[in-house]
């Protein structure tokens, strides 16, 4: 539980607000970066493996503390704050990517993709108490929510894998440009260390501070008279407390001051054929000592050979380990002879060779001496060749995640091949074999469109906004065909006018269709064109509609004859709304009513309209509708315009084809319900 | 019609925001209830980023200037509220839309949150794709990239009517777990049956709480109710003809 | 007339194409809806820019006010081209600003006066409902049940204190139950007529195929014959 | 200077104009209703500008796509593009060549569009068919009864129940489907209002960096 600091309420782990009062809740605890352990905020060292949770480093003032820009709840990020102009370089910003993806987050806040990958795989979104009537997932009212309880993915292996947990930088502001002074030690390390003297290093390490993963490799450097240190590189120190005797005699002469941390580098990479002075005999070398210089392979060094004959029986029946071959190649060996180099003899450095000798040539820039390649010794080619092997067999990384593949949903195929076949069955039968299932229904809201389009007096203009392209044809020019038709032999004379792109054209294909005598077009349709902004270009047109130029003759509007003395829509007898969307029809008929609230409205719409559209019909403010191709058929009946055996066939295939669809879903409701709900 | 109703909605509206607005900024922020459509998607964002493969986001074709505006704009909220993890875990979704005006208001979506990260340089703008301007060519041009594309999860959130079933249709044959959210009557009844999370109407105003979860959003779902419980009582007072 | 001859074959083709999704996505029917999205996408570029340009170049040549009134428009449209480099990016910023705020605008308005309030107001009242009979009180009833239980169910904060929130799931959880249940009645309703809209569509489509392969049917046979 | 430019004038720009038009639908004042129509008339022609910024996005993401495998669909794409384009601009503006945009239209734009909303049929029912794979709650018994009254009522079978079916389909849309979109509609209006409030309030800014 956590404990709100404003008003002491204990929330549930996890939660960014109190539920109480609501104030944010600040983090709760440090993880720790070796075991995972959560630790309370205040501690230095972790609970559970002791590890140091908060590097030793200056804490930042507040005010360097970078603010964090986007306070993203639910989602714990690592913030960078924006730097102007950017900062640096390009590869160090890249650098800075990786590195925040892989170092640790300030406040112990772990991103939910790590969080999975340490905690076992439980809820990661942020849970409000949701409370109980009100219904977790919206529509699963009565029942559990049907949302799938496994997620699909395969919960990854809750261990942090191993390559992660080295990788970490310990917990602390995981600054990567600032070098942590000192990596924290490991335990079994420190113990070989001479207790820290008080004195801490004065002269920050020379060379760039060794990564922890790197320094677990080296031998410790500061060999003191009391703890010996182990003879051969790459041996790891016993685990106990206590050095075995054996060991005791390789221990090296006190080659560096107590108290310099210097770090050398772990393994004798040691570029033998720089000119490193020759150590005397008398000062036993320690292999890593940079100096000492390495007795070619294949002839070991007379001490070694001693260690090896005398093989001391006290080594409590621990059988000398000898050389593998593979490894003594490896082993690095002088190649030339150097002279000799006097060491310090004052001054905190004394006892150390090869040190720069003050004032020559300190200013000279560091060149290396360009020394002509011989012939290359066959070792230097072996070895060469073994690192080649070694290089080129293939990388073994952690199993990479493959993309999951996604799971083909059970009868995927035959569900959709069943319903294709089924529904292009019940259209086309109808052409096959001629069937008079269905006729035209009675519809009352075509009955009064009827009504009120016979009461036309012949010679009224009207103004038919045409709202549909090419999509919406094939239902629409049936919708529109009889109410366009009807208008036409009532003498009406049209002016069309559309908001959409394709509207005008697709309007002249209708038009030309239905047009008894095409001779008469002039006079009877004037075809306004396309009127671009939704409400805004409805307005616009309404108040000035002899302003345009007619599409079809490319002359002024005012030029053509069916658009003679009308000027806006106060001038019109009727207006005529085809929409195929209710948004249409709701922006003509609310303009119209307001610019003129007294002019009968009418419209043909398609089926998905008609939802929308019965409230305007009981409010009164559209007189008359028909809705779809059912609408249409019961037009085109009480019309009877020769368009009948067209209908007909129409009529006959969508029944079919709805009957079908319902039969569908009926078995697939009662396959589904007994096959079980989806895995 | 009288204005006088208009006012006193957008009055009482604006009061009530600030009230909120200001309770929030004493810590007072409203919790709201869960909605799984908006609930996963952080975990599915995390997911999308172990696999490599981006999430798919659908904005639909409502355009801004027009009457959808801001149901583009509370699902372009949505999307910057994921935009800082998916550039964070360096995954950047991809973005389909339908229309113009809406490619350049994506497009910044990402570019800012690239600019937060201090990496402006990494930000494609061909991440959001303009598909095609009629709705129904839109859907099946999303349909055919969901279908072909390398994608780990499909959220479609804007502005669309029963064409945005083409696209639920191909998201469900590759077996991509779906988040839906729509505004409009047509596309819930064709969402309804489709194999994904719903967030039906109102929801899909929630979105933005939901992922993003700032005070002044979660305020604003506050304020929709307090209006809500407003037409309630304006609809009973109707009812019993005292209006 | 072989115009139409080449474009009914053009048609027809392109129609069963993008009909053979129906058996199963194949690269035919991606290349046929390739060409769609291009074709659509350079139509709405063409009839915009005529249209726009067309409204506006006279306006522009001509010396009155109206000239500095089209100019503004115009530049905010070039500012708006500067989104496509992400460098310059942020100038075009007022142009997506004006597109916003008229964006908002119109939206606010159409939501207020045109749905809220009307949708609102369209429950009529109980003297409406008894002039249409028995009938129309049990409607009457029923519409405004469902009407309030509908806007309930999308309530998002829910009351703090223990003994408020009993209160609140007693009432407003119960309603918005029954709210879901007429929401769900207006999906299958909507679901039903996009269903048979654009199953119209699919009768005419399929029509006009097998109309374009008789007609070519009877011209090979014409010409073969 | 950068700020300025690029966040506070933006805001005061969306916020001046969002607050103007919405005044110019709150206020029966012509010059407010005069000064809200050129603000529409603007945003339509930035509208069209943004038209040739969503034609260059297209080329870009197709051009770099076409590289890739799979790349023949997307030269396809941008050819019809071009070619579409072309035609169109011909027949607005040169008369003479109004026939090739026509033919175009008519039979290359219309037949896919068309057949694209026929697909949104199969779909459909497709998903009517798998419906209960996927919802197992209570409620989905209101949403099959529902879709199957108002799908059988449209065309009623001439069987002695058709008519009623018919009356039951027209009482169903009008009262229990009804109320739900009303109940819907309401709060869809609620979200858009209180989004557009946060917008010109400046809370919300898309628009500024």
């Amino acid at each position: 539980m956590i404990y709100c600091p404003k008003c002491g309420t204990a929330n549930r782990q996890g939660s960014k607000f109190c539920n109480e009062c609501g104030s944010p809740l600040l983090a709760t605890g440090l993880r720790c970066p070796m075991c995972g352990a959560m630790n309370p905020t205040g501690n230095l060292y972790c609970d559970r493996c002791h590890a140091r949770l908060i590097p030793a480093e200056r804490v930042p003032p507040e005010e360097e503390k970078p603010e964090r820009v986007s306070p993203l709840k639910g989602i714990s990020l690592p913030s960078v704050p924006v730097t102007e102009g950017g900062s640096g370089e390009k590869w160090l910003s890249e650098l800075r990517a990786e590195a925040e993806e892989v170092a640790p987050l300030p406040e112990g806040e772990i991103p939910p993709w790590l969080a999975e990958l340490t905690a076992p795989a439980g809820p990661t979104a942020p849970e409000v108490s949701p409370p109980e009537a009100a219904v977790p997932e919206w529509l699963a009212e009565l029942e559990a929510p049907t949302v799938p309880a496994a997620p699909e993915v395969p919960p990854v292996e809750a261990a942090v894998p191993e390559w992660l947990a080295e990788l970490e930088v310990p917990a602390g502001p995981a600054a990567p440009e600032a070098p942590p002074p000192e990596a924290a030690v490991p335990e079994w390390l420190a113990e070989l260390e001479v207790p820290a003297g008080p004195a801490a290093p004065e002269a920050p390490p020379v060379e760039t501070p060794v990564p922890e993963w790197l320094a677990e490799l080296e031998v410790s450097p500061r060999p003191s008279p009391e703890a010996p240190v182990p003879p051969l590189a790459g041996v790891s120190a016993p685990p106990s407390g206590e050095i075995p005797d054996w060991l005791r005699e390789f221990q090296a002469a006190p080659l560096v001051q107590e108290g310099s941390s210097a770090k050398l580098p772990p393994i004798a990479l040691v570029d033998t054929a720089a000119s490193a002075p020759a150590a005397p005999e008398s000062v036993p070398p320690v292999l890593l000592e940079e100096e000492t210089p390495i007795p070619p392979p294949g002839e070991i060094p007379d001490w070694l050979r001693a260690a090896a004959e005398e093989a001391p029986p006290e080594l409590g029946g621990l059988v000398p380990a000898e050389i593998p071959e593979w490894l003594r190649a490896l082993q690095p060996r002088a190649e030339a002879a150097v002279e000799e180099e006097p060491a310090e003899t004052e001054g905190f450095l004394s006892g150390l060779r090869g040190l720069l000798p003050i004032g020559r040539g300190l200013d000279m820039p560091a060149t290396a001496q360009p020394s002509l390649p011989r012939a290359p010794s066959p070792a230097a080619v072996a070895r060469a060749e073994l690192l080649q092997g070694l290089l080129s067999r293939p990388l073994m990384t952690s199993p990479a995640v493959e993309a999951r593949e996604a799971y083909r949903p059970t009868g995927w195929a035959l569900s959709r091949l069943l319903v294709g076949v089924i529904l292009l069955g019940a259209i086309l039968l109808p052409m096959l074999v001629r069937l008079s299932l269905f006729s035209p229904p009675v519809v009352p809201a075509v009955e009064t469109l009827f009504a009120v389009v016979h009461q036309l007096p012949s010679g009224t203009s009207v103004l038919v906004a045409w709202e549909y392209g090419p999509a919406e044809a094939d239902e629409m020019d049936r919708v529109a065909g009889p109410l366009i038709d009807h208008l036409l032999r009532q003498g009406a004379r049209l002016v069309v006018v559309s908001t959409r792109p394709e509207g005008p054209v697709v309007a002249e294909a209708l038009l030309a269709s239905r047009l008894a005598d095409p001779s008469e077009r002039p006079r009877r349709i004037a075809n306004l064109g396309y009127v671009p902004g939704q409400a805004a270009g409805v307005r616009e047109v309404l108040g000035n509609l002899d302003g345009r130029t007619e599409v079809s003759t490319g002359l002024p509007a005012a030029q053509v004859e069916a658009i003679a003395g009308v000027h806006s829509v106060a001038d019109v007898g009727m207006v005529v709304v085809l929409a195929a969307q209710p948004d249409d029809l709701r922006v003509w008929v609310e303009q119209v009513s307001a610019a003129r609230p007294d002019v009968p409205i009418v419209a043909g719409v398609s089926a998905r309209v008609e939802l929308m559209s019965t409230p305007y019909l009981t409010a009164g403010q559209i007189r008359g509708i028909v809705a779809g191709l059912t609408g249409g058929a019961a037009y085109e009946a009480k019309l009877d315009t020769g368009w009948g055996r067209e209908y007909e066939y129409y009529l006959n295939s969508l029944g079919l084809a709805q009957m079908a669809v319902a039969a569908l879903a009926v078995i697939g409701a009662l396959i589904f319900l007994v096959g079980g709900r989806k895995r | 019609m009288s204005l006088i109703l208009p006012w006193l909605l957008i009055v009482v509206a604006l009061v009530a925001l600030l009230w909120i607005a200001l309770r929030a900024r004493r810590g007072r922020i409203p919790s709201t209830r869960s909605l799984p459509a908006f609930d996963q998607l952080p975990a599915e964002l995390g997911h999308s980023a172990e696999s490599g493969s981006p999430i798919f986001f659908t904005l639909g074709s409502g355009a801004v200037g027009s009457d959808r505006t801001l149901t583009s704009i509370a699902a372009l909220e949505t999307v910057e509220g994921l935009a800082d993890a998916a550039v964070a875990y360096g995954t950047s979704p991809v973005v389909a839309v339908g229309d113009p005006t809406l490619v350049p208001l994506a497009e910044d979506v990402f570019r800012r949150a690239w600019n937060r990260r201090g990496t402006p340089e990494r930000h494609d703008p061909t991440n959001v794709q303009f598909i095609g301007v009629h709705p129904t060519v839109y859907a099946a041009g999303v349909a055919d990239l969901v279908l072909h594309e390398r994608i780990h999860g499909h959220v479609l959130i804007g502005s669309m009517d029963e064409e945005a079933a083409l696209v639920t249709h191909a998201a469900e044959g590759r077996g991509i777990p779906q988040s839906v959210a729509a505004d409009r009557l047509p596309a819930l009844g064709a969402m309804y049956p489709a194999d994904a999370r719903l967030a039906a109407g109102e929801e899909l105003f929630a979105g933005p709480a939901r992922v993003a979860a700032l005070p002044w959003y979660c305020g604003s779902l506050r304020v929709q109710d307090v209006l809500r419980f407003l037409i309630v009582a304006f609809i009973l007072l109707k009812v019993l003809g005292l209006w | 007339m072989t115009a139409d001859l080449i474009g009914l074959i053009v048609g027809t083709l392109l129609t069963l194409l993008v009909l053979s999704y129906i058996l199963g996505d194949n690269p035919l029917y991606r290349l046929a809806l390739h060409l769609l999205v291009g074709a659509t996408v350079g139509y709405g570029v063409a009839v915009t820019t005529v249209t726009v340009l067309q409204a506006t170049l006279p306006a522009l040549r001509s010396e009155s006010p109206e000239r500095v009134r089209v100019l503004i428009p115009l530049i905010l449209g070039m500012l708006l081209l500067f989104k496509g480099f992400p460098r310059w990016s942020a100038w075009g910023n007022f142009s997506t600003a004006l597109l916003v705020g008229v964006g908002t605008a119109v939206a606010v308005s159409g939501a207020v006066m045109g749905t809220i309030i009307p949708q609102a107001a369209a429950v009529g009242s109980l003297g409406d409902w008894l002039r249409e009979g028995s009938y129309g009180l049990l409607n009457g009833f029923l519409v405004t049940l469902g009407t309030i239980g509908a806007l309930l169910a999308f309530a998002f904060t829910v009351p703090r204190q223990p003994t408020l929130r009993r209160l609140w799931n007693g009432s407003v959880g119960v309603l918005g139950q029954m709210g879901r249940l007429f929401l769900l009645a207006a999906f299958g309703a909507a679901f039903a007529t996009a269903l048979t809209a654009s199953l119209t569509v699919l009768v005419g489509r399929v029509y006009a195929v097998t109309a374009g392969l008789q007609q070519l049917l009877t011209l090979i046979g014409m010409s073969g014959g | 200077m950068d700020r300025l430019v690029t966040r506070i004038l933006p805001t005061a720009f969306a916020v001046g104009t969002g607050i103007l038009v919405l005044l110019g639908y709150l206020l029966p004042i012509p010059l407010l209703a005069s000064v809200r129509d050129e603000l529409v008339r603007w945003a339509v022609i930035v509208a069209a500008f943004a038209f040739i910024l969503g034609f260059f996005n297209l080329l870009r993401v197709h051009s770099q796509r076409s590289r890739k495998p799979g790349g023949i669909y997307s030269v396809v794409l941008i050819l019809a593009a071009l070619v579409s384009l072309a035609l169109t601009m011909a027949a607005l503006l040169i008369p003479p060549l109004r026939f090739l945009g026509d033919w175009w239209f008519r039979y290359v734009l219309s037949p896919l569009q068309a057949t694209v909303a026929g697909l949104v049929a199969f779909v459909l029912a497709v998903a009517a068919f798998r419906l209960l794979r996927h919802r197992r709650e209570a409620g989905v018994l209101v949403f099959l009864g529902t879709a199957l009254i108002v799908l059988l009522g449209t065309l009623p079978l001439p069987v002695p129940g058709g008519e009623w079916l018919a009356t039951l389909r027209m009482w169903w849309m009008n009262v229990p489907a009804m109320a739900g979109m009303r109940g819907l509609l309401i709060g869809v209006g609620l979200g858009v209002l209180l989004v557009g409030l946060r917008v010109l309030t400046g809370t919300d800014r898309p628009y500024s960096e």
